[in-house]
């Protein structure tokens, strides 16, 4: 017994007495962020974020090399986390979100021809913008629903593309792979969007969309001075300020729609044509 | 109640086969039959609970730099322990789990937990989780194991189920059908998560890793 | 499954835009008209024309070049063989179907993949096997080892040879069980396959004994022996193959080299020791090598694409298959082969790649 | 000396619908939608504004660099109107819409007969230039800068394109036929420019007619030499045409005078000889109106700027049952939404189709049966590209050289799952330009 | 410095702690694993062995087989008289690594039964040879008829497990491999208490 004890002991000793100089030779200058993340990471070191280990996501993660939200297991607790110690915004403050400002659908909108071939805007793009007649609108063929990382976008049965506001962070990734650039990111607070990006003259606006805005500027007298701004025959709504929801009202074409707190559409009285 | 919390986790949130995919060396081999699963599972499950509540009880003085080391040699003692005690009282199962009880010692649901929970939490906690991994990752290597037997053998538990005209799918007690059993189970646990999640409203568990756009494995 | 998990998780954009696509597809409707701007035109990326063949079309030659085998084998065989075949064929597409509906894939069991993978399946089998047997093997073939992996297209493994192979593995005694050619009609008689009886004598004497005169060949030509329902015609193996070749279905690369490199090393074997290994003719004609190197191995979605890489799948399949002949366990190999080199196409693959046209010598 | 190349496919031609067909000369019709850029490279920076009155021949739009060509107007009228229009090339495209007012008249010195045989090499550069002269295969690269290759690359041999390989197309085929005499001058021209003395004309069997003309047109002439061709697509892609003809392979990413040889189109001979003899800058082009939704199937001499609506009617008008509008031929052309589209210097064709006769995408599975790889010309993997291109993984596209793609469509008119292999391709390459613009 | 000492007290507190119990439990178990074991080759030797009434382990001997092993060679005594033999056999010829087993001889070299210690086996097929069926057919069996003793399926009189010829036949060779072990070295094992061994294992096969 004694034997057995010495024996361990004496391996014990040897090896912590080599790792306590090994520390001590090695020592390398670390971020103290890397230990502090490493231990809010699981520590299951499970290899799934892609690195040998908790420690070394930690390592990238304080490096700015990897995301806060890398570790699949983790998940947003752990990513929440990370936030607090590499001092960013994870989700705190006012949180931005993705709105698709387009509702010209199948149903609505004129398309040009019948496009064949990869489901995918930006391919679709190629070919003379894409198969709706106007050129500002949504494609509704999901390059933004791949791009999202959070399963936040869908395409609605009628051929457009929607965000679920809750689902959605604001990471912006859409915005970058959107090609008509037509989403765009606001404060998760303003419920009443323009949701027309078309710079087309009202007529010809109207010939190709049903819902088009058509530059007629009712909103813009309706809202308070400088909440909505016209540009280039478009009204685009100041998100800096607030705009009482009856603005919705005024627009002939039902292009002004208010959603509620789950982000489905609240049907604004007088909308449609 | 967080003990509940942490107790149930094991089972189904982060089952540590199913959902962590831990430990995968003991699931694939030893899980022939459904004895051996929940033998090597309560073994498993022994040297959880114990090296949990050491770590979680020494947790204080362990200095960062050596706790691998110190995890590892309270890990090792258990298992040691384990298989004196088993090969003692219950030969039998120690014959069939043989080889595999000393690589408990290796088993990454242990020094996982060790790692991520009990080096943080404090004792009792640390042995509730203990016992939720343990009995999740049991339940699962019975779970798979009765499924191979079954299969494999016409039997559960030696009880034989189909009757004797029954031809035994002898690829289920091979090592393919370890890879065959766990794949479908991991695939049916996420297929059945996500319903959970969808009925409850919640956000289903699956996590990016589950993703196989990057796999590249057909593809050049 | 893990494509069920990629339903509502968040899968790779493209699966993610195709089912977006899938729902656009099915809500489509004619844009209204409306005078200044029409939707008349079909407007895709270049090239506007196409050769007209499609994979169903693919398929259905290569049934057709495996329909005489499998007639031969109701022939020779009779009647069991036939019901070997129709479960087979049935039970496939059943799977298929049930699968496709319940992991939410487009339906599309008219490509003729199933059927084909059903009829391969049964040419696999002993003449005579249960129906349970077959089913089984449809099973791990279309579900396991095709729509668990993605469907066509995606799977690593030639799904038809992994519903033989776990049935070999799991089912030794009912797979080894041989009928002897008994013609239309008259009454089974167990008997070994050539292959089997040779292993057999070399196992119970040490040294092969067999008689292997012109009959025998002439025999195992036109398919007179024992084995599975649709390896025992050579000849009609073989003008299926040339046939898939004249169609520019399939190409020489393949099937040259598995047979060539059978009947290399066999013969070299033979050359040193007569007496322990059999004449490399034997093994060319015995065994499922034909059907295995025509129709299994060549089999697009699991080979290599580049000429170069199916010279080299065909002769690894063809060396493995006369190791495990030789001095593995089983009798016959050509499966196991195939299924090896399956797993070494990706890799086969990368390393073949054709030098771009331009490219300057590395 | 190889006379064919990797790969390439045998589809069907069709071109016995236009060949026989004479070149008709379109009337004026009652409107011409010129766009300002006409060229590959550097866009044209246009001079004119609405309401101007324009000549034939003026200029409106100027180079606006050195790979950039100028453009005309192709007749005498006024500018109603300038805008985005579409345009065959697949964009929607800035173009003055001029209104003839009948008189068709000349700009001062233009379509004036002089002597060519003094003219310098630069000279003839500037002629090129001047008349707006670019590629007439359908590249549309301006043709004065090929005619100048840095000093480091000698060229030794000029190839005249008429193997005119995409299917349906007659262009080519009639413009040899009828102006052969003139195309061999632009030839010689082109020869001087760049000090070449061995010209060899390229045909591909399937125009015996053509071949005969060109070589009795040759005979006697040492500097010249007329190849009969193989019948395969893509036979008259640049790469493939010079390894048939020099058996060089032009480098990967490199351009034809790497390997020394210049290739110019018939068409854009024939173009050099009007601009230099008669002063006539490039204002009206061969057109070969074709496919079974046209009622007349013909070959126009149209002026750029020319609607295809016009052209359409011109030639009888379309069948109802007409699914596709392709400008160019079947293999690379562009599919138009509309018939508002106007001729370009590109466009070598309109291929009128119904829709049995089309290729219909579907995004199926790739089934891996290697047909793209064995008709590449280029020997490249199609399959795993687009296979990349779909799950947009670029980085992995571009190791697999989808940069050498020349779209040629051979892979995706053999591949049996029908997927959009093209469409793949030109998205990864646009993708990948995008990027290493960014990154400098 | 401090640190150096700090880190490595504290691992050597932990392995010590560790060895000590380790220490403790080993004690404790020695015994019960020793009896485990033990009692296991009991068992074994049990079957395989006519009744007796001598402490097995303790009347053991060793004798080197050919391969240079040394095999523990039991004999079971009744009445102080030596009534049967048992002694391990390893087999290499199995489908998936060795099969050991331990067979048990009277005096005569006729087979009193044999036992599977450790293999590895397909189960539910190789495995098989650990059914009751396939072991009683070597009892009663003698060394007499070389060709006999194989498989059937080799032209022998043992019943091979269906679909497992190869784990079959391993037993079947081994054994008789452990009878000539047996021969060789008869006199060693039974100190010239065989008499009579010569003529008697001439026995007709009994069938």
């Amino acid at each position: 017994m004694l034997a057995a004890v010495i024996t361990l002991a004496g391996l014990g000793f040897l090896g912590s007495l080599g790792l306590a100089i090994a520390a001590r030779v090695f020592a390398v200058e670390t971020d103290p962020r890397t230990e502090e993340i490493e231990e809010a990471l699981p520590g299951a070191n499970c290899g799934a974020c892609g690195y040998p280990g908790c420690s070394e996501l930690a390592k990238r993660i304080a490096e700015g090399k990897a995301c806060i939200d890398d570790c699949p297991v983790g998940g947003q607790a752990v990513a929440k986390e990370i936030a607090g110690i590499m001092g960013v915004d994870f989700s705190g403050g006012e949180r931005d979100v993705a709105i698709v400002l387009c509702a010209g659908n199948n149903e609505n909108a004129l398309k040009k021809y019948h496009y064949n071939g990869v489901y995918d805007c930006v391919s679709a793009d190629m070919f003379y913008g894409g198969d709706k007649a106007c050129s500002y609108g949504c494609l509704g063929l999901g390059t933004c629903v791949g791009a999202c990382p959070f399963g936040a976008i869908e395409i609605m049965p009628e051929g457009i593309a929607k965000i679920i506001s809750d689902k959605c962070t604001g990471c912006g990734k859409c915005v970058e792979a959107c090609p008509k650039d037509i989403i765009k990111l606001v404060p998760a607070s303003r419920k009443l969007h323009i949701l027309c990006s078309s710079h087309d003259k009202g007529a010809a606006a109207k010939k190709k969309c049903e819902v088009a805005c058509i530059g007629c500027q009712k909103c813009v007298k309706a809202a308070p001075e400088g909440a909505i701004e016209m540009d280039d025959f478009l009204a685009v709504v100041n998100y800096a300020m607030e705009i009482p929801e009856n603005v919705a009202d005024e627009c002939p074409m039902g292009t002004i729609k208010v959603y509620d707190s789950e982000n489905s559409l609240k049907q604004a009285a007088g909308g449609g044509s | 109640m967080r003990a509940g919390k942490e107790f149930l986790k094991g089972f189904w949130s982060e089952n540590p086969v199913f959902r962590l995919v831990l430990g995968i060396c003991p699931t694939l081999a030893v899980t022939t039959t459904a004895v051996n699963g929940l033998g090597m599972g309560l073994a498993t499950t022994f040297v959880l609970v114990s090296s949990n509540m050491v770590i979680s009880m020494i947790r204080s003085f362990i200095p960062k730099k050596i706790r691998i080391p110190a995890f590892i040699v309270t890990i090792a003692t258990f298992v040691t322990i384990v298989d004196l005690v088993m090969n003692g009282y219950f030969h039998a199962l120690h014959k069939s789990l043989g080889l595999f009880i000393p690589l408990i010692v290796v088993n990454c649901v242990i020094l996982g937990r060790a790692e991520a929970f009990a080096s943080k939490n404090p004792i009792w906690i640390s042995i509730v989780d203990g016992f939720g991994m343990g009995f999740g990752f049991a339940i699962s290597l019975t779970v798979i194991g009765a499924i191979r037997e079954l299969l494999g053998n016409g039997t559960i538990l030696n009880i034989s189920i189909f009757g004797d005209s029954y031809q035994p799918l002898l690829l289920m007690i091979m090592p393919p059908g370890a890879f065959i059993v766990l794949g479908i189970l991991l695939g049916l646990m996420n297929k059945v998560e996500i319903k959970i999640a969808e009925r409850s409203g919640r956000e289903p568990i699956i996590s990016k890793a589950h993703d196989c756009s990057g796999c590249a494995i057909h593809r050049n | 499954m893990e494509d069920e998990m990629k339903d509502k998780g968040p899968g790779s954009g493209a699966e993610k835009r195709e089912q977006a696509a899938d729902k656009k597809k099915a809500s489509i409707k004619p844009a209204k008209k409306k005078e200044a701007i029409e939707a008349r035109f079909l407007v895709s990326s270049s090239p506007h024309i196409h050769d007209g063949q499609t994979t169903s079309g693919i398929m259905r030659l290569v049934i057709f070049a495996l329909l005489p085998a499998a007639l031969f084998s109701v022939y020779i065989f009779g009647i069991s063989s036939l019901r070997v075949i129709i479960i087979s064929i049935c039970s496939a597409l059943l799977f298929e179907l049930v699968a496709l509906r319940i992991m939410k894939r487009p339906v599309n069991v008219r490509d003729g993949s199933a059927l084909l993978t059903g009829l391969l399946l049964a040419l696999n089998l002993p003449p005579g096997s249960p129906w349970w047997l077959v089913v089984t093997g449809t099973f791990f073939a279309i579900v396991v080892a095709k729509q668990f992996f993605g469907g066509l297209g995606y799977n690593p493994f030639n799904p038809a040879l992994i519903g033989r192979v776990v049935l070999v593995i799991s089912f030794p005694v009912q797979m080894t069980k041989w009928i002897a050619p008994s013609k239309w009609g008259a009454d089974a008689v167990t008997t070994a396959t050539p292959l089997g009886r040779i292993a057999e004598s070399l196992e119970a004497l040490g040294h092969i004994e067999m008689e292997f005169g012109r009959e025998e060949i002439l025999n195992l030509l036109v398919g007179n022996r024992g084995g599975c329902l649709g390896e025992v015609s050579i000849i009609l193996l073989l003008a299926g193959g040339l046939y898939l070749i004249v169609k520019k279905v399939i190409s020489w690369h393949i099937p040259v080299t598995f047979i060539g490199s059978v009947w290399a090393m066999t013969g070299i074997f033979h050359l040193i020791d007569p007496a322990h290994y059999a004449n490399p003719t034997f093994h060319v004609l015995t065994g499922g090598l034909f059907l295995g190197a025509i129709f299994m191995a060549t089999d697009y979605v699991t080979s290599p694409m580049t000429p170069l890489g199916k010279i080299i799948f065909g002769a690894g399949c063809g060396v493995i298959t006369v190791l495990i002949r030789l001095f593995g366990v089983y009798p016959e190999g050509v499966s196991f082969a195939i299924l090896l080199m399956n797993a070494a196409t990706p890799l086969i693959d990368r390393y073949t790649k054709q030098k771009v046209f331009g490219a300057r010598a590395a | 000396m190889a006379k064919g190349f990797f790969g390439g496919i045998h589809p069907d031609y069709h071109k016995e619908l236009a060949s026989g067909e004479p070149v008709k000369v379109m009337p004026l019709p009652e409107q011409l939608i010129v766009y300002f850029s006409q060229n590959l490279g550097v866009p044209s920076k246009p001079v004119v504004e609405k309401g101007d009155e324009v000549k034939k021949g003026q200029v409106i739009a100027e180079a606006g660099g050195f790979v950039s060509t100028p453009v005309h107007s192709p007749t005498s009228g006024k500018i109603k109107s300038i805008g985005l229009h579409p345009s065959p090339v697949g964009t929607e495209m800035e173009a003055a819409v001029i209104i003839p007012d009948g008189e068709d008249e000349w700009a001062e010195g233009c379509d004036k007969e002089r002597d060519i045989s003094g003219f310098t090499p630069d000279e003839i550069k500037n002629i090129v230039n001047n008349a707006g002269v670019v590629g007439m295969g359908g590249a549309t690269f301006p043709t004065h800068v090929k005619l100048s290759p840095p000093e480091d690359k000698p060229i030794d041999i000029l190839i005249l394109n008429g193997a005119e390989c995409e299917p349906y197309l007659a262009s080519d085929h009639r413009l040899m036929l009828e102006k052969a005499e003139e195309i061999l001058e632009g030839a010689s021209l082109f020869a001087r420019a760049i000090n070449v003395d061995n010209i060899v004309v390229a045909i591909e069997k399937n125009k015996p007619d053509a071949i005969e003309k060109m070589k009795n047109l040759t005979a006697g002439r040492d500097r010249f030499r007329v190849e009969a061709l193989g019948v395969i697509y893509p036979q008259g892609a640049e790469k493939q045409l010079i390894y048939a003809i020099t058996g060089r392979k032009v480098p990967t990413g490199g351009l034809p005078m790497d390997a020394g040889a210049l290739v110019q189109n018939v068409g854009t001979c024939f173009a050099a000889f009007e601009a230099a003899r008669l002063n006539r800058p490039l204002i009206r082009r061969v057109v070969t109106v074709t496919g079974s939704g046209i009622k007349n199937p013909s070959n126009i001499l149209a002026r750029i700027g020319t609607t295809f609506r016009d052209i359409v009617d011109f030639c009888g008008g379309m069948t109802d049952d007409t699914a596709k509008v392709i400008s160019g031929g079947p293999m690379m052309g562009i599919a138009q939404y509309s018939l508002d589209s106007a001729v370009g210097k590109g466009t070598s064709g309109i291929v009128l189709l119904k829709a049995d006769e089309v290729a219909q995408f579907e995004n199926n599975p790739c089934i891996r049966c290697g047909r793209c790889l064995a008709v590449c010309p280029m020997n490249l993997d199609p399959s795993a590209i687009s296979i990349f291109a779909e799950r947009m993984r670029y980085d992995e596209t571009e190791e697999y050289c989808v940069m050498d793609c020349i779209e040629c469509g051979s892979c995706a008119y053999v591949c049996p799952s029908k997927r959009p292999l093209v469409q793949h391709f030109k998205r990864a390459k646009a993708e990948i330009r995008k990027r290493s613009k960014k990154t400098g | 410095m401090k640190e150096i000492f700090r880190l490595t007290l504290i691992l050597t507190v932990i392995t010590a702690v560790s060895a000590g119990v380790l220490a403790f439990v080993n004690q404790q178990t020695e015994q019960p694993i020793e009896n485990a074991l033990r009692e296991e080759k009991m068992k074994a030797l049990r079957n395989v062995l006519p009744p007796f009434d001598n402490e097995l382990t303790e009347d053991s001997i060793l004798i080197p087989d050919i391969t240079g092993d040394t095999l523990e060679v039991f004999r079971g005594k009744k009445d102080g008289k030596i009534n049967g033999v048992a002694f391990p056999v390893l087999s290499h010829d199995g489908y998936s690594g060795d099969i050991e087993f331990m067979v048990g001889v009277n005096l005569d070299g006729v087979i009193q039964g044999i036992e599977i210690l450790t293999h590895a086996e397909t189960p539910g097929l190789g495995a098989k040879i650990q059914s009751e069926d396939f072991k009683t057919q070597f009892k009663t069996r003698g060394i007499n008829n070389p060709e006999l003793w194989e498989v059937e399926k080799d032209g022998g009189v043992f019943k091979q497990i269906t679909g497992a010829t190869i784990s079959s036949r391993a037993v079947t060779r081994a054994v008789y491999k452990g009878l000539k072990f047996y021969e060789k070295h008869i006199n060693e094992i039974t100190g010239g208490e065989n008499t009579g061994y010569e003529n008697k294992k001439g026995n007709k096969e009994k069938k």
